[in-house]
């Protein structure tokens, strides 16, 4: 697991061009659509590879001397899934007895900043974004995080498909209840 | 001060719902319970090296705990006596010494001050050093690996304070190689009482089947037939209530139940076992493989098995802050140990399956009482007070079955005693709750 | 509790500015005014079937109001007596029962616990059900499909406590028909005093001219030569305040008048007024043609003719929730309710063109008394009082013309009445305000 | 009037090209400087259709299984206009008597997530957009109000103008004393 | 009303945590010390034409300061009598009147109710006017331009309520043409209690080396050695506590040391400094080429030299704003008045790279005292008292060096004097801080 | 100093074309990222003119009939800076002695309403956008700033550096204890 706490773009970033990074745009637009909707299983179908890695790290306060590396095996993390950890995720929500979320919330994802670059790997790109997430529920509760992401995508037949996702929530202390919802 | 008499009525089965909202209740609770009891600080694990400290609050006050250049482990108020200012901003880390960075002054790993930059020709060599020492913690001791800090320096012992508890928490406590909190912890928010959730991992087996039904289904475990209530056996388990507070509730053969795929631990607890029950007897090998949810008193909290740890920081009368870290034995494999960690996340992180039902319910039981009539109004918790008893072989006060309010009465009971504001003396001396009555 | 001996002078026509500031007020308000008097709940038309639901709030309680299978309407705290979590969270519905997410108690539709999860294996079956019943609003009346509540069960009945106000009121509830509320009800907040929204509505006919004056430019009605207070004449209507606090000002013939194009309206007023002359008398037929703006006490307001009724939901002492329907009669045509609706959204929606103007001014009026020295000065509604008095055909006290203060210091009488935490036969025992003098 | 509680997309949609899509983007961003830049006649005469229907729903806290229907012939919505209601709104505006827009308020409009489709008519297009407004005011006077907004855009002579509007608020309980700016 | 002898130990040297965090003791500052005291207005250069008028607040109440028609300045509170609106929402400008937007009342620049509208027809021109008012500023004086004002009538003139302290601003003051305050001014926030920025500018030349090490580098001015507190010569300044809890630290020759292109200022000095010797002597032109960290009691602060000019305005217990303006000569020529803008700008406006150092230390200093433990316990700013004393021939209590806290100890004990609620007769004549040493 | 309170677009821009709009939003977007990656002295070298002008003005609230004119010759105002004062505000960060900054704090900045035309000199443009800067420090203390920027940005050897930079932060009173990170 990738945990970092505060990221860097690399050195050369081989920027897309303008058709892929249209293409990526489209993508995030769409999917963070798609989440709003809570077309979840859909989401999981169409829009995530089978070795997906989806993942949110604790992000520790220390000071700049201190070089204790962060990331490796850590003891703590919001996300960390593979595939059949969201599908678990996905079923629970299905069940129709998540009390929280009956009468639905209203969440809505905000995409900006988008950037994106070839990785390594053919037919792979890095994206960045960042993302604004608005909760709002029952008569007045109400909470916002904020981020930014990065985003592996690869083409598979012909779409892009995300196959890992590195969230980092600007925050120590979460100031919400939980972040359950998928960024 | 509050006269406390009338909130916590029928031997904490009873509890004005002020308690859960008024402001001058809360600041009561700061001063006889936050500033008095034992506080959980840290697992020494998380501080293994000289100089290792890393930074916690107790009640509200922010504190450093550190390790000293001769093993022990001190703790002090994170604020400079000079100006006020917080010293120390980091987590964690490690340190010769701590410099505020208003003026300078630098204080040591045991919080005396050190450094007074322009001390000669600003203070003429005149300046009264221990004075300006950052406030200590009165007391600071572990009990088998777990630290804890008082302000009260005329408060009993760890040990004392733990009681009956520790003789439980050995079950696991005192496995060979005994345990470590893998963290960093998580920090989030929740908009409620802190008692609230305290209250929910001490004696709160009831809400299982109906609360997190959703997520008993989604995990498909051997706990997965609770979901809906379908499935319960009051023989499958049971309730303490200690002394002073604490307490918990115990499925047995369940250590590893919510596990998606929990081979891996039970293979481990089926090779660990034998040596519990060698070392502590049967009782607690049963304890051992069971699966608990308990509440140190006043704010700590853990499921045994999960295997999550809580602390509950109170930051006012409706609101805290959850930390969470995960409880592992230290000798388990390096792949026990990972899957510890992801159940844990997945159960009771920030974005745990589990820890949503409960923040949404534990936020929603606190601000009901906003209501002014509502708040006039009284919460129960009786279940089961009609059979718990002593037991012949077991210490406290013993509920029948892992659905049970027992151990939530304890609690408030000793919440009532230590509110009233009387000395530890006086407490201790004066007759307790105590049903005539055994269970077998 | 507060001596507000000094709070109101002068008959109702001087405040202190601390009543719209602080919180101990405030609190005594939530004791003496919201747990003891009528509190609108609903109309009857939102509850049509039984087990029809909708939840709202009294003062700070949220309450779930509920049709009962026999017809009858009862209302209960929404908030679970085991411990405490908030039960129902849907606006509206409809439902056999209601089950808390908790532990998954669940309560029938007058608020009864009907089923407890586990009884048997948890409770050994003793739990003694009427005490954990939703506490229920001791008495729910209504009147003329107005419903209101209160927590008082020794305050007098809704009739009693609407009094004469009830005599005017029918001038438009006792229509052939009778009316009905369209919704759901609009929801913002303001940061302000729930009284200030209250003796606008109650007693502002000044402001009009004045605060509205791009409003009434720009709607292009027959109200629109008021603008800047170019036209007024005292006898185009009165203002009158009742014994209970209620009180209202109106414009004769007016009643269509803010309405963009009103020739719908006018219409079926035109049509239904003779019927209202024949049925409640000459009087009552002139205030079906008036425009009104009223409160009933203590904080429910409408403006009769808008058409639009208002609650005004405390939140403590400097904030409310504004919650907006429109008032009809049941009678009009689809497309006449429909413009009720469009003028009324247009006007006192959460985007209306006078409800952003008066959002405004309530929240200055409040604000500025967070200052320590502006808040120990007062406030003055002493219009009009040199010349308010009794009426040989009109109850209550009578004051000239719609731009007057006669029904905000009706109001303030009031509040200082039941601040005084007196009992409702003291209260009705003792002498009152009562001017010496006559209005034509 | 549509008024839904939650929207979604619909099953196949026709996305539109590249060059529609730019021109969409321009439109929502340039109609929302002109917004923030207070110009509502302009907005009014060269934005809009004759025919706009520009709507922000009350949205209700129902359970997910209360089939009522939503939306038709409501009882209430924050707005519900035509073309001369918009204009009746802008004239109050214009006769300087709005004594709360004076000074001059700050009112910020974020438009982000924008995406579009054809439309079942020829030459309409829908578009989904997520908004922010930051609206500032007097000293210290702040809030921002957050959702979605479903556009009908009409090509008409060359230019595209707004058809139809509906504004999802993403709130049950408006968290402001007031909507009455356009979004 | 709180007893404050506690609160203050040691003649100003200890100081208990509360009165940064406590809303009682809050409160009880706003009527004995913002409610009597004379606090800082404007300078008239911002009101140069009758009618120009500004808003600013004193304490938490709002107050539009006017130019009057014959050239005086009035003060009153920015609240309508009527209802209680807010009247006035500009900064600042130039009116013949304040007109409310609520019901249209109009008042002159001296608060005086001039226009109401539909008088006759409504109050039938029975209206007492001068009853509504608005709540005028009981005393509005000028020193050498700087205005302030008081709610307090039985305060005395401001000229003695400067006392001593105006002695030493004349150095800068009195110079030919006088000053002026650069505006409009910056705006801010800080969750801080007011007092401790006021003590950062009255006596803190101890953490300059310190908090703002980087930003002395960065500068690369006169002052870049000090980063780091690698040189201080106790000989290169002093530092001043006046009688009335006004006081400041002084570096000698170092007025324009900050700027980090300084000439133009220095040869101002050099060109101006004899002008000053020959007016006011030796002492008062040191002061006019030294660099200042003052404060005027209670809540005003400037650095002369830098030039900024601060006002902490209270907004509850642990929150300010803090206004900035910059100080400059009348006389000075456009660019050099342009470059102490952008000095002041650079260093202490709203990105200010100093301003910024102090901002965060000035919140964690007051965030700390959160804690309920923390809070019980004391602070301390002893520097220095052993050796301060009077002077033979500078007024007040005279520190050595400019790193001291002598001016610290000042504001403390005249804030004790205050908060204890005696009047100011009976201040002036007890006896007060003298300590029995001579300074050289 | 260019200070305004409000802003309007011109009469009649010249809207740049896709190309350019394009390059224009890719340098806000990278340019914030550099700035979140805290690329200060790469940012300064890179990115900026060597006379650019890096402006941020107080607003003040005044009256709509108050026509005093602002902006010539102000007494204040945030930023006001140079190519040398920018270096001086980012060698002080450089020292590694800002206590506030370390440990490292969390600063986001959202681009958004990307918008360009030509402006008067050849090969220079006038690019709108509007910004959110989240700012999340210690163990909880978060802030928003909200408004807008005007850049103008010209091409030099091939690559768009910024030239000025007016931002409004839309706030009389900022509600926050500095502003003194980059925009
Ligand atoms: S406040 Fe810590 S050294 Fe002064
Ligand atoms: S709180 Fe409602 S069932 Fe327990
Ligand atoms: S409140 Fe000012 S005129 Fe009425
Ligand atoms: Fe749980
Ligand atoms: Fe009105
Ligand atoms: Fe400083």
């Amino acid at each position: 697991m990738n945990a970092p706490t505060h990221v860097k773009t690399p050195a050369n970033p081989r920027y897309v061009d303008r058709d892929t990074l249209f293409e990526v745009e489209r993508f995030l637009i769409r999917e963070a659509r798609m989440l709003d909707e809570e077309r979840f299983r859909e989401w999981w179908h169409t829009q995530l590879t089978e070795d997906v890695h989806y993942v949110l790290p604790v992000r520790e306060v220390r000071m700049r001397a201190d070089k204790k590396p962060v990331g490796s095996n850590p003891g703590a993390y919001v996300f960390n899934d593979n595939y059949p950890m969201l599908d678990m995720r996905i079923r629970r929500l299905e069940t129709g007895l998540v009390w929280m979320e009956d009468p639905q919330n209203y969440i809505r994802r905000f995409v900006s900043n988008v950037d994106a670059a070839w990785a390594d790997v053919a037919g792979e790109v890095d994206a960045w974004s960042n993302f604004i997430v608005y909760r709002n529920r029952r008569q007045r509760d109400e909470t916002v995080v904020w981020g930014t992401k990065q985003c592996r995508l690869r083409r598979v037949d012909g779409q892009w498909k995300l196959a890992r996702r590195v969230i980092l929530v600007d925050q120590r202390v979460v100031l919400d209840k939980n972040l359950y919802f998928f960024i | 001060m509050k006269d406390v008499t009338k909130l916590i009525l029928e031997d904490g089965a009873v509890q004005d719902r002020r308690i859960y909202w008024d402001q001058d209740i809360y600041e009561q609770e700061l001063e006889q319970i936050f500033a008095r009891a034992w506080l959980f600080l840290a697992h020494e694990s998380q501080l293994p090296k000289p100089g290792d400290f890393l930074t916690t609050r107790m009640g509200e006050d922010n504190v450093i705990v550190a390790r000293q250049p001769d093993g022990s482990i001190k703790a002090f108020i994170n604020s400079c006596p000079h100006r006020g200012n917080v010293v120390c901003h980091a987590d964690s880390g490690n340190a010769r010494s701590f410099t505020c960075a208003y003026h300078g002054w630098a204080f040591g790993l045991d919080g005396d001050l050190v450094t007074v930059p322009l001390e000669h020709d600003t203070y003429y060599d005149a300046i009264e050093r221990p004075r300006y020492a950052m406030h200590p913690v009165a007391k600071v001791e572990s009990y088998k690996g777990l630290v804890f800090g008082t302000f009260d320096a005329s408060a009993p012992s760890l040990r004392d304070y733990l009681g009956d508890m520790a003789w439980y928490m050995d079950s696991f406590l005192d496995v060979p190689g005994g345990v470590e909190l893998l963290g960093p912890p998580m920090k989030s928010i929740l908009n409620c009482n802190w008692k609230v959730p305290v209250e929910n991992f001490i004696a709160d087996g009831y809400h299982v089947g109906w609360a997190h039904a959703a997520a008993l289904k989604a995990i498909e475990s051997p706990l997965s037939p609770l979901a809906g209530n379908q499935a319960y056996d009051v023989n499958t388990g049971l309730q303490v209530a200690t002394r002073g507070g604490h307490g918990f509730g115990v499925i047995w053969d369940a250590a590893a139940a919510i596990h998606p795929d929990g081979a891996l631990y039970r293979d481990w607890i089926a090779q660990r076992e034998p040596l519990v029950r060698e070392h502590l007897g049967e009782w607690r090998a049963r304890f051992y493989n069971g699966h608990w949810d308990a509440s140190i008193f006043p704010n700590c909290s853990f499921l045994y098995g999960t295997n999550t740890w809580k602390l509950w920081l109170p930051a006012g009368p409706h609101n805290i802050e959850v930390w969470t870290w995960t409880l592992v034995e230290k000798d388990m494999p390096e792949a026990l140990k990972q899957m510890m960690v992801a159940t844990n996340m997945m159960t009771f992180g920030t974005a745990g399956m589990l820890e949503t039902d409960d923040g949404e319910n534990m936020e929603q039981c606190t601000g009901s009482n906003r209501g002014w009539v509502t708040r006039r109004g009284k919460l129960y918790s009786g279940m089961g007070q009609v059979r718990e008893g002593t037991h012949p072989e077991l210490p406290g006060i013993v509920g029948k079955g892992s659905v049970c309010e027992s151990s939530n009465r304890g609690f408030y009971r000793r919440w009532a005693e230590l509110m009233s504001g009387r000395s530890w003396e006086e407490i201790a001396r004066e007759p307790h709750y105590a049903p005539n009555r055994q269970v077998a």
